[in-house]
């Protein structure tokens, strides 16, 4: 066995000290026939140091991989050599959830510090503790949306939002009854007059992206002045870095801001886990889902931190609760906490400038490749879609093979109205690409479609 | 070792100018040509956070987490929550680049090698529920709830039946309802019978043709295996229902019995606490589904699959998929760490890691019964719900009290005033990691603390930074973000 | 938070048959024609050591960690160790897989990259010096001041010259008579000037044929950057002996002067101190030496070398080289921390370093010179040493006594009676990456302690796990080991 | 700057309050004709970001690393997950020497169980806190040998001893007039007969090691008794991991025993930091070098560690000191410490016989090569001296080149003693060595033989 723990001599005390006989008795509580009459069937147990050298095969090996410009929602950003130092503490990630107060200052502080921080960062009142990921926050605000003001019967999304987000909120709502009003782009944008038909008495919320999926910048202001117009709420989901050279939710008035909070330190870990960044106006907070930390005094006088506001959750208020959440992201929330402090305001700015200007002189060189143009005409921040005379399930294995990685191709979700971009990809930067790989990217999509 | 200073808030710490240079300059031209963003998108402020030197960050965090207990740190027996001990290795393996580095718009060519372990977790997640459907789609036991009550109602949809209801005892975990609730579903209580039992007469008169499933944990919350599981099954396929078990105590039983054996058409795992994916101080968890073959083709999607003739792994939609319950594929970094636990361990190290922890628990239970009330008998599995009851008559002493003062002693409290069908609730899981010295450590604690003078124990914790935090207060004026002093 | 039980002995936690699985079973076969081991050779009996199962052996650890105080979780002011952060950068660089991995003996061709590094940092070694040949090899400072010592000593052998001492001032750090002593040379210290430097007309008196090296510490180890320190060398030059220049205090002068420059022949650097190697409880550190042009032919081995034509990197071995005082190249662990810091900086950083290092010195000293003497004058270079004599005669409280008072307040004490020329000393080295806030508590604590009750600090610490440990009998029958209990 | 502390505004502040202008005033004590004018030519700054990129390209790569069989003092050897994890806590890594008890009672506790953990493996009286590595700790135990007896005339050392152990006794010894006396090694194991014969009255100390450098298993009882007999103490260089299989230095009487602490959790490092493991006889606990950590009670007359006989150090004894030594080797004691606790005497066994068994697994399949065989007929641990029909300058390359890395090759140290053996190398093994790489080394041999 791996683990040795309780020895036989243990055992024999333990179970005297019981008064049965065997470990076997302890289980009788089990019916007989229920009992598994056999070993499990599964692979043989391992060593430390062996289950090590396979693994290392088996997962350490990167060599198909190419240089990643993919984006769609999580990216390659640099993570300072702080963040996985503090997180690694054990003191932090094998506490529990922090219920004993007196027992978990220390994750208390952090996440009061990452409510705060990621108010700041949103220009929102408030923020949760966090929330599973992107895609989920956006069902949440949803949801908080038809308790703030009590519509449920529509939800208008522009189609431009991250068509996986679109997806979940397809299947939180499936059995609810609640209709979902797609607006079609135009031009990679949404449009405002679109969507103030889509918006009627009974629509709880619009929910738009900024920057959207298709790297493209919403009028987030007007679309939040017509729904804000049809008495609806405004749900924007965020690119966490873009306020550190863009406006933030909060500049332009939205009521509840989501994110997809992996930018801010956490690996990529092929989409998991996650941090869901969930923050609204203050005055909302009683309808929030997701674990909120206080701020109060002890019997002493002295300020700490409690759980609080607990009446909204599910351990409390049980099927009535304003999520059913748990377990939530705590250990990604305090990696977006050390994160933040490291690279500070100045930090933030400089992923967003880099990311910026790096995603301007690669769109400037792939566009100057032959038949290569930007899909639409309007400013990006870090990601856009370029149109190529290749179908996009043919260029990226091209372009894998040739080490740099690309995407998602939108085509992949023609299902979720994203139909006739089938020459399209997506291209994302951040400011871990450097010159010479954005070169490299060029000529490599170059030589794929010269050759065809 | 105390440190006030470096542990005000990070943004008293702030001061403007300090910090730390992570990014380099810009390596690439300006270039024209390209729409330019126009000022009704650009910031007109800088941003308002906190400008810290990396020494001041890092001895802030060293010494907020000194604030906390952990399993690293104490033995933590939080009743419900598994805290067993987190394998170090499995922190380095998660961290191998395929592991770590993957993006999730990866083609399939470029991490066969991570593909291959998840295929392999499902099966054996399939093999150890007994249940051959998996999905690693949740991100936690709670969306496990949610998506497998909502890959039911597409299977009744399906048939064309009508099911509206989800029933559950009052002693289930609150995420049963909320997740219930969410689904779309109405929820029955059950009171349960007075032995702590599924009531089996309470539980006929409430099923009939709008009964969707039934939710029970097993063993349940008050560490007890539902004695008549087979029938509480029986009866719910007899009315079309269907029976959903809450695997958050999965520990108790691995390799000793499994739920689609006794019964279960669907289940979550909690990976975060029976296979040891550490709990983050509030998670990430995963909450991967099994169910019954006829409920597969109804999974959230993706699910691996793989072409033996080819050798190759590949991610796939079940043909009647409910969808997306989240983005991508799930909390991979979690469920790798199960996996590694699986692989470390093996069948016969699971059950006997389900042995250890009932053993300790039922030794536990002995060493704390002749002081403290242990309403649902002398046997459990891997943990047992204790009252102080007692106590709180004869002295006032509450649960609470007992909790706090554990802390003074070096341990973390037990899970209190849970499940809500216990007075006065200490539930309490050692699991399997422990040291009996450990136990004997703790029994001894809490039987001193029975005997201390009540004002003593009232006024715990006495050795920790903070006493007993004000809730009422913090709950009726929140105040859940810093701002900057007025001056 | 606290823990009795996880800080016990390990021996006291041990208990047969607990343990981790650590290695596999064998995949070999056993084979013949092979000699076999004779029972002369083999264990009779199994090793005494203790079996601990992994989560008490983590559990013991984190808690004992959180015994000690570090530069990661509070201010260190320890005079002469230059206790700045670490940056948590180079812990990740250090793991890259050719800088943790390689053999010693892995062949040139396999260690380029590394030995690219070793290369580089060599000259940068060579130019904060001012001098032109580089070793890296010493494990640390007290190794470098002996290596230099024996380069010297094969020097003057070559001479045909017979120098037999080594001068150093009363402030010296222990290490220098010792390294003296060491490589076979008489030791003759110095009383030095009232005022803290070197005097002049004392040296000159104990300069002779026989001197071989005078060895001083700039800025010296009162804080103090040796005035007349040109003169100094001067006097040694004239009588054909050399000067050493003890670098542990580099960090207030990088990129303002250079030993070179201001006539030292020979230096080490603590790599560990300036450079930030991290001090490690206790090492590991390095103690590389830059010795001028005609001293480097006997360097020890080996040193890297360059080949442009071919852009190789080879290792190889100076002319007339004194051999090895170690095994292998260095402590390369430690000397990439200090080129990743070099690379960091640059050198208008490492300039910036010192600037902020004096600056906060020269502050803090500003913040208790009302209160605690300063006997070297109110300016100082990186620290500087203040004395408790006023508190020792007017109210009994010590030097030892401020330093563990100093704990309660959650500070590390300052290095406490070194120098041995100032009475009741307390050194203090703020070191460049602490906060003005920081600076401020801290003299705040200091300035509180010095009007506390004196039987309060006499006592002091109060909020230790421990208080003033028993020195004197732990001498007297000492106890290295623990033995099993006799029973 | 990568690091901005004190910001312009609180440089002014911290002036004010000095009392100066400037900070160049500051800088004023420096004549100002030693002061360099110019700024150092150094490489320009660099970002954590931008220099990691460069360090993985110019560090991360291994592509040109084989396996590795390498052996001669340190090996690769495996390291659970839990050495890196408990000694990367900074409250270990960023403390200085427990030079203040009560400030470092976690890395005094942790020292005093080292001390223990070796006393018990090398089954000696006491151990200190280390010294730098292996072969200063030789050199070293010399220095202490003379201070026991009194002796300095000779120290005779086997000719088997690792050849950069010999360079360094050489070297420390080089101006104290000591004679060093090299017993030349006869079929691979030193001599009773000549080892009698060197030792005279002047002889303060007979330095041999176990396994020792060719591999070959020296008769140590034998070589202890002859010293004593000519009054001589015996110092014993061991390798740490052979107690899990062979008799303990202590078994052998021997009176001082050092070795390379590396086997036990310390990475490879290409040879240092290393941990020099110092153990002797009780009863010469006053003349060791290094720290001693002691057990002792505290004003209230709780137990705790201490800093012990200190007076034996250079901080007080300056050069009247039993050793130079200040910093050591603390991170690696305690990597030391916590290995030995996980792994245990059941791993250590482990350790030690799989390493054997691979090792007589692996000679077996080398021998049966054509002209490949044993250099010495003798019984070895876990490294061998295997002779082939090819120099080792040709045939360490092309190993390499297959694959696999072997060495190193005696003839490297011929200054040292070791002519004759151009045709010999040394072959190591660890646990780590699957039988597919071993299988693999005789194969790339064969291959490597037969094209000559
Ligand atoms: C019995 C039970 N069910 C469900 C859950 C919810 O699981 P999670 O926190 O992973 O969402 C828990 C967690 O505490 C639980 O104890
Ligand atoms: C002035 C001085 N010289 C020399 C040394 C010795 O250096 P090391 O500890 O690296 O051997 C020290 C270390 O404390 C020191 O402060």
């Amino acid at each position: 066995m791996a683990y040795l723990f309780d020895t036989p001599e243990q055992r024999r005390v333990m179970l005297d000290a019981i008064g049965v006989e065997s470990v076997d008795e302890l289980f009788r509580q089990i019916p007989q026939e229920l009992q598994l009459g056999r070993e499990l069937r599964l692979p043989e147990p391992m060593s430390e140091m062996a289950l090590e050298q396979e693994m290392q095969q088996r997962l350490g090996a990167v060599a198909e991989r190419g240089v990643c410009f993919l984006g769609g929602g999580v990216y390659d950003h640099f993570i300072p050599a702080v963040v996985d130092e503090i997180t690694s503490r054990g003191e932090f990630y094998t506490a529990y959830t922090p219920y004993q107060a007196e027992a978990s200052q220390g994750t208390l502080q952090a996440f009061y510090e990452y409510q705060t921080l990621i108010s700041q960062l949103a220009g929102m009142g408030v923020s949760n503790a966090s929330l599973y990921e992107g895609g989920t926050a956006v069902s949440e605000a949803v949801f908080m949306a038809m308790r703030v003001n009590g519509r449920h019967g529509r939800v208008v999304v522009a189609g431009t939002v991250h068509p996986e987000y679109r997806q979940v909120l397809e299947t939180y709502f499936s059995r609810l009854g609640t209709e979902i009003v797609v607006i079609p782009p135009e031009g990679g944008v949404t449009s405002l007059e679109a969507c103030r038909q889509a918006l009627d008495s009974n629509t709880c919320a619009l929910v738009v992206q900024q920057p959207n999926f298709l790297g493209c910048l919403e009028d987030v202001r007007g679309l939040t002045e017509s729904a804000h117009a049809a008495g609806a709420l405004s749900i924007l989901a965020f690119d966490p870095i873009s306020p550190g050279m863009l406006k933030r939710p909060g500049d332009y008035g939205v009521d509840i801001a989501v994110a997809e909070g992996q930018p801010l330190g956490t690996p990529l870990q092929y989409g998991g886990p996650l941090l869901g960044v969930f923050t609204c106006r203050s005055e909302y907070v009683r309808k929030m889902p997701g674990r909120l930390i206080g701020k109060t005094t002890d019997r002493r006088g002295r300020d700490c931190f409690v759980l609080n506001l607990q009446a909204r959750e599910q351990h409390i208020r049980r099927d009535k609760a304003t999520s059913n959440i748990c377990t939530n992201q705590g250990l990604l929330a305090l990696r977006a906490t050390v994160f933040l402090a490291t690279v500070g305001p100045r930090g933030l700015r400089q992923m967003a400038t880099l990311s910026h200007q790096k995603a301007r002189y690669a769109a400037s060189l792939l566009t100057q490749i032959p038949g290569v143009s930007l899909k639409f005409p309007g400013p990006f921040f870090r990601e856009f879609l370029l149109e190529t005379p290749m179908r996009a399930e043919d260029l990226l294995p091209a372009l894998s093979a040739q080490g740099y990685d690309v995407g998602p191709a939108p085509g992949r979700f023609a299902a979720a109205g994203l139909a006739g971009l089938e020459r399209c990809v997506l291209v994302a930067l951040t400011e871990k690409r450097t010159r010479q790989e954005i070169d490299g990217l060029a000529a490599a999509m170059r030589r794929v479609l010269q050759r065809g | 070792m105390r440190n006030p200073t470096a542990t005000k808030l990070l943004f008293e710490m702030s001061c403007a100018g300090r910090g730390t240079q992570v990014f380099p300059e810009s390596d690439v031209p300006e270039v024209a040509g390209i729409p330019e963003i126009g000022a009704e998108f650009l910031a007109t402020e800088p941003l308002p956070l906190p400008e810290i030197a990396e020494p001041d960050v890092v001895r802030h965090f060293v010494n907020l987490s000194t604030l906390n207990m952990s399993v690293d740190s104490h033995f933590y027996p939080l009743g419900s929550c598994t805290m067993k001990y987190n394998p170090k290795r499995h922190e380095r393996w998660a961290r191998l680049p395929q592991a770590a580095g993957s993006h999730p718009y990866q083609s399939e060519a470029q991490i066969q090698g991570l593909l291959s372990v998840l295929y392999e977790l499902q099966g054996m997640l399939a093999e150890i529920a007994g249940l051959p459907g998996v999905s690693l789609h949740p991100a936690a036991g709670a969306q496990g709830e949610f998506t497998a009550l909502l890959t039911a109602a597409a299977y009744f949809r399906d048939r064309g039946e009508q099911r509206t209801r989800v029933l559950f005892p009052a002693s289930a975990h609150g995420t049963n309802p909320a997740s219930a609730a969410l689904a779309g579903f109405e929820c029955v209580q059950l009171a349960g019978g007075r032995d702590g039992f599924v009531d089996l007469d309470e539980l006929r008169a409430q099923l009939d043709e709008r009964t969707a499933v039934f939710m029970v944990t097993n063993p349940n919350t008050l560490g007890l295996f539902e004695r008549d599981i087979r029938q509480v099954s029986e009866l719910l396929h007899s009315v079309g229902g269907l029976v959903y078990i809450d695997g958050a105590n999965m520990n108790a039983i691995l390799g000793r019995t499994r739920p689609g054996d006794f019964g279960g058409d669907m289940m979550h795992y909690n990976v975060h606490k029976t296979f040891t994916g550490p709990h983050g101080a509030g998670g990430p968890g995963a909450g991967p589904i099994a169910v019954r073959d006829f409920l597969a083709p109804y999974l959230p999607a993706p699910v691996v699959t793989w072409d033996a003739a080819r050798n190759w792994y590949s991610l796939s939609v079940p043909e009647k998929s409910i969808g997306k319950v989240r983005t991508f594929f799930g909390n991979v970094g979690i469920l790798l760490r199960g996996y590694f636990y699986i692989r470390t361990l093996g069948g016969r190290g699971l059950r006997e890691a389900s042995e250890n922890a009932v053993l300790n628990a039922n030794y536990l239970l002995s060493q704390v019964k002749d002081f403290l009330d242990v309403p649902h008998g002398d046997r459990c599995m891997h943990e047992f719900v204790a009252s102080a009851r007692r106590q709180k008559e004869q002295t006032g002493v509450t649960t609470m009290d007992i909790a706090k003062r554990l802390l003074d002693y070096g341990f973390h409290a037990p899970t209190v005033y849970f499940p809500l069908v216990v007075e006065e609730a200490l539930m309490m899981e050692p699991t399997e990691t422990e040291s009996l010295q450990t136990l004997n450590a703790f029994a001894a604690a809490l039987r001193a603390i029975c005997s201390e003078p009540a004002d003593l124990v009232r006024g715990a914790p006495h050795t920790t930074a903070v006493c007993r935090p004000d809730e009422v207060n913090a709950a009726r004026k929140p105040v859940l973000c810093w701002s900057a002093p007025e001056c």
